[in-house]
């Protein structure tokens, strides 16, 4: 798979009710990479989610792929949706049948793949999502977490360039959470481009190559830990500064971190630190 | 995710994954035995038949199987009762042949009902919707059987939650608190609905849906020796059901 | 009431399924239809079905102590029109019997013709009757669900009357007894559900608003029913 | 509203299908305190809830409300669920009447309560989830954290003494999750029990006073840096180790961070590091 570059410019977007939720949003997404995308409840995520999707046409603005303009033609979508795919927060949402299988088959069936191509990318997606022993259970005897890994593996037969996630990580415990992770990171490394919305800003800081904040109507993009390490940004947009970057950047000021970037999480704090006092590694 | 005892039975069944089409069949052939041979012996033996089938081979657990066989009970019981009541002239009294005729009543639908039950707890809705395609129903039709299949247990879960809700609330704790409850709990669950539906139309459009909602069809191989014994099974309580008789 | 599997006699079990099948294939016709020109509306159906077997999962208390279901024909008539509800009715009664033990399969034509079609059309007469008169959505609602409901009820007493008549007094006999003994039930039932339906509708009218007016059951211009519900304060109600 | 004592003993509980969720277990919840709980998907701490909250009978074991056993009858019942709510995860499942002031009054209503009492409390539900100002407004167009406030509004006006929450701060923003948890400490300090479930181990050792995990059908209790420290435990619930923890010790372990108990979030453990290199304060 070759990486594309999705990108969106100036998008307008709302809905019939109400003011613009989106108002001159642009984000690209870093083609290849992992893309987390934060905003305060009600910020419009999984409204730009959506427009990237093809999902919701934007008032004004586009939505490119490589440069290309996505137009809201049967045509366009169709090639986009083959591009880039959306997994809904909800996995109910995105399961209508009863079968786990089937309801993985339902993309590739409707590329118009043949059967033997439609059976390989089931059996491909259910392991990447390490769901492969649910193949035979009907849809509504999952449980949440479950049903959520399945959705994945819907989006995933897809074989999408970039997948995106909406809130993949919410409700589950912290190793599931780590499960989940794991396998966006391997389908990243099967050469994909993945974004996914959180609340999480520590996770956020932990998994992303790169974030983005929506935040009043636009996205503010950047390296995590500049973005996330940004006060005034934060504060305008309900989150809260990842521990890391306030716990680092103390102890780098008390000479116990090396200068330079700073640890994303506990264990690579706790590698960095010395072990014993007064002895700097 | 409240499950219902009879389809989680199908789902676990040990014929779970033999074809729906040698299973319609025997059942099929079951419940016509039961309807159209003599009470006795032919209903007693398709009601065996059908409860021997279950609880052996197919491995229906016999805790579920007893339950569903007896929720139809109460209505073949009224109703038999009311068939063979007699209104005369001097009020109520029994028909002449009360007992034989009630006793009939009574083997037929619950012979039936075995029979009914033995498909429905060894097949998956989800298995026997496709096969109505081979009956010429329309492509549309099963597709919306389909869809009313899965987001019947969405609902159902918001349905007993709602509901779990609303009784903490004191909201069943009288009959008059009880019918605003209710009418506040369909209408939730109404509303629910249609909001899934929208959504659920959102999310497949992004997996592609152009026409209808086609998938892989599931290969399920019909047994010719299944289909063999059932054949010679059907025969033989047929010869039997009717020279006993 | 669902006449149980086996209790009516094979020639009135093909009986009602012929009488039955010209209403649900014009139901089917009219899906297939709607489905052709809007792909989307499998879903919207597909729910709209999911919530007429939900429907019957909801339990009723009743005066005398046993709690009942509701059918729940008579608000898919005034929701979706009497020819889709043949339709959908027939789905959900094929799905009781097959995940209730609820009815059966022979019997599926007569319960059908009794639930979804009779059912549904004299709660839609119902309903459309009072709302030509000048009566307002909710009188409506109640009229239709328990009509709808009461006509169900005694086509399927008149069925097993006409499978087995009384000894003496033949058919008369046979209806005027299945209509008193399942009398007990049914119509505390009729009336129950018709106001499960009133206190649907009120909250309906509030939060679907959107829905109903696309479904035709509203006007665009608020209704006089509506009012006191938007205003009601807490505790003021009823 | 006086302090009681909620407590399951032994509890066995699970579904028709599959097999024992709860096995055996017991939690003592420490009246006018902060406690929550912890586990993987699926460990069963919804169904702990709903048998503290009477919702689901156990098909073994007791639950007693100040020592006095809940029998599962409707008197049993009525007079539980007026001394404990449990509020459900989602908010759909919790909001039923088309407005908001109709639906908090939901249950004074059915307790039959005169009007002016029933007016009252719903003022005052209103008021300390910080939502007077939605009173009038539809149900169906609320945010989600709104909506969520406002089921934790509708359970409030029943003047529980102990108040459950199962996942109150899940799909929130960080912001949202500041003020939902101020909203429940002054619930508590207005005299209230609260529990609340949660995945998330940093926010349960920075909220509760007390911690219970739930774990292969038990229930292991108590102080949250001594439960939330014991790394066999987390690894059997699936949980990881609270990050103020681990950088906390090793910060001790170099003599950074005064002796006893370790700083439980960020902005404690920033206030007790010293502020420049050398100087222990
Ligand atoms: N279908 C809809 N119809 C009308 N308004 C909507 C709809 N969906 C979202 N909105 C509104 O648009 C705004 C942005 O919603 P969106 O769902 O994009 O936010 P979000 O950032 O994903 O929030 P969250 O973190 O809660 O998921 C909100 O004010 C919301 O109320
Ligand atoms: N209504 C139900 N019917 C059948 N099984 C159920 C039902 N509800 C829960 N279960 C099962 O019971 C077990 C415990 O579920 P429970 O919801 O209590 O877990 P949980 O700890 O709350 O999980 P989560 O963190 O995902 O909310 C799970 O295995 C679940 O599949
Ligand atoms: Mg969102
Ligand atoms: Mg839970």
């Amino acid at each position: 798979m070759s990486h594309l570059t999705l990108a969106a410019e100036g998008l307008v977007a709302g809905y019939e009710r109400g003011a613009r939720v989106l108002d001159g949003a642009s984000l690209t997404v870093p083609p290849g990479r992992r893309l987390a995308l934060l905003g305060a409840n009600g910020s419009g995520k999984t409204t730009l989610l959506r427009c990237l999707s093809g999902a919701l046409p934007p008032t004004r603005g586009r939505i490119t792929l490589d440069g290309a303009e996505l137009h809201a033609t049967r045509k366009g979508l169709r090639a986009h949706r083959q591009a880039v795919q959306l997994v809904l927060q909800d996995p109910d949402d995105q399961l209508f049948s009863a079968s786990v299988a089937q309801d993985v088959s339902f993309g590739p069936v409707n590329l118009g793949l043949p059967e033997e191509e439609v059976r390989a990318r089931v059996a491909e997606a259910l392991e990447l999502l390490a769901v492969a022993h649910l193949a035979g259970r009907p849809t509504h005897q999952l449980s949440y977490g479950e049903r959520k890994r399945v959705a994945i593996a819907g989006a995933v037969a897809m074989r999408p360039c970039v997948l995106m996630l909406d809130e993949p990580t919410a409700g589950l415990d912290p190793t599931a959470v780590g499960e989940a992770l794991a396998a966006l990171t391997r389908l990243q490394e099967a050469d994909s481009t993945i974004v996914m919305s959180t609340h999480d800003v520590d996770l956020a800081l932990r998994w992303a190559d790169e974030v983005a904040v929506v935040v009043d109507g636009g996205v503010v993009q950047g390296a995590p830990d500049v973005v996330l390490g940004d006060d005034a940004l934060l504060a305008r947009a309900r989150l809260d500064r990842p521990w890391a970057l306030s716990v680092g950047a103390r102890l780098q000021a008390l000479g116990l971190l090396p200068d330079g970037a700073l640890p994303r999480d506990a264990d690579a704090l706790l590698a960095a630190l010395p072990d014993r006092p007064g002895v700097r590694t | 995710m409240t499950g219902l005892a009879i389809d989680d039975a199908a789902w676990a069944s040990a014929w779970r994954l033999r074809s729906p089409a040698d299973k319609l069949l025997l059942s099929g052939g079951l419940v016509l035995a039961a309807l159209v041979l003599p009470a006795w012996p032919g209903s007693v033996l398709v009601g065996l038949a059908a409860v021997v089938l279950a609880l052996g081979p197919a491995r229906v657990p016999a805790r579920t199987f007893g339950r569903a066989v007896r929720l139809p009970l109460a209505f073949i019981l009224i109703g038999a009762l009311t068939a063979v009541v007699q209104v005369g002239d001097g009020g109520l009294g029994w028909a002449p042949d009360a007992a034989a005729q009630a006793g009939g009543l009574v083997a037929h639908a619950v012979a039936g009902s075995a029979a009914v039950l033995l498909l429905a707890t060894t097949t998956p809705m989800s298995d026997l919707l496709p096969a109505l395609h081979r009956l010429r129903v329309p492509d549309a039709v099963v597709e919306v059987a389909s869809v009313t299949y899965r987001m019947l247990f969405v609902l159902l879960t918001s349905l007993s939650t709602i509901r779990e809700a609303q009784a903490a609330r004191m909201g069943h704790a009288s009959i008059r608190n009880s019918y605003r409850s209710s009418g506040m709990l369909a209408a939730a669950v109404l509303t629910r609905s249609w909001d899934r539906a929208r959504r659920l139309s959102d999310g497949l459009a992004g997996r592609g849906m152009e026409t209808g909602l086609r998938v892989l069809p599931e290969v399920l191989p019909s047994s010719p020796r299944f289909v063999a014994t059932t054949l010679a099974g059907l025969a033989a309580l047929v010869t039997v059901g009717l020279v006993g008789a | 009431m669902h006449i149980a599997e086996g209790f009516l006699p094979p020639a009135h079990a093909i009986g009602w399924t012929i009488a039955a099948a010209p209403f649900v294939v014009h139901g089917a016709r009219a899906v297939v239809t709607e489905v052709r020109e809007n792909p989307e509306s499998t879903l919207l159906l597909g729910a709209a079905g999911a919530f007429t077997f939900v429907l019957s999962a909801i339990k009723l208390p009743s005066i005398t102590g046993s709690s009942s279901h509701p059918t729940g024909t008579g608000l898919g008539a005034v929701l979706f029109r009497p020819p889709v509800m043949a339709l959908l009715g027939t789905v959900v009664l094929l799905f009781q019997a097959l995940l209730l033990a609820h009815g059966g399969l022979t019997t599926l034509g007569a319960n059908a013709f009794s639930m979804a079609v009779v059912g549904p059309w004299a709660g839609y007469a119902a309903y459309r009757l009072v709302r030509r008169s000048g009566g307002g959505l909710l009188p409506g609602v109640f009229a239709a669900m328990a009509v709808a409901d009461l006509a169900t009820y005694v086509t399927t007493a008149l069925q097993l009357a006409w499978a087995h008549p009384d000894a003496a007094s033949g058919f008369a006999g046979a209806a005027a007894k299945f209509l008193s003994v399942f009398a007990f039930t049914q119509v505390p039932l009729a009336i129950g559900e018709g106001l499960l339906g009133v206190l649907l509708f009120r909250v309906l009218v509030v939060s679907a608003r959107p829905e109903l007016e696309r479904l035709g059951v509203l006007r665009r211009t608020p209704e006089p029913d509506e009012a006191p519900v938007a205003e009601a304060a807490p505790g003021g109600e009823r």
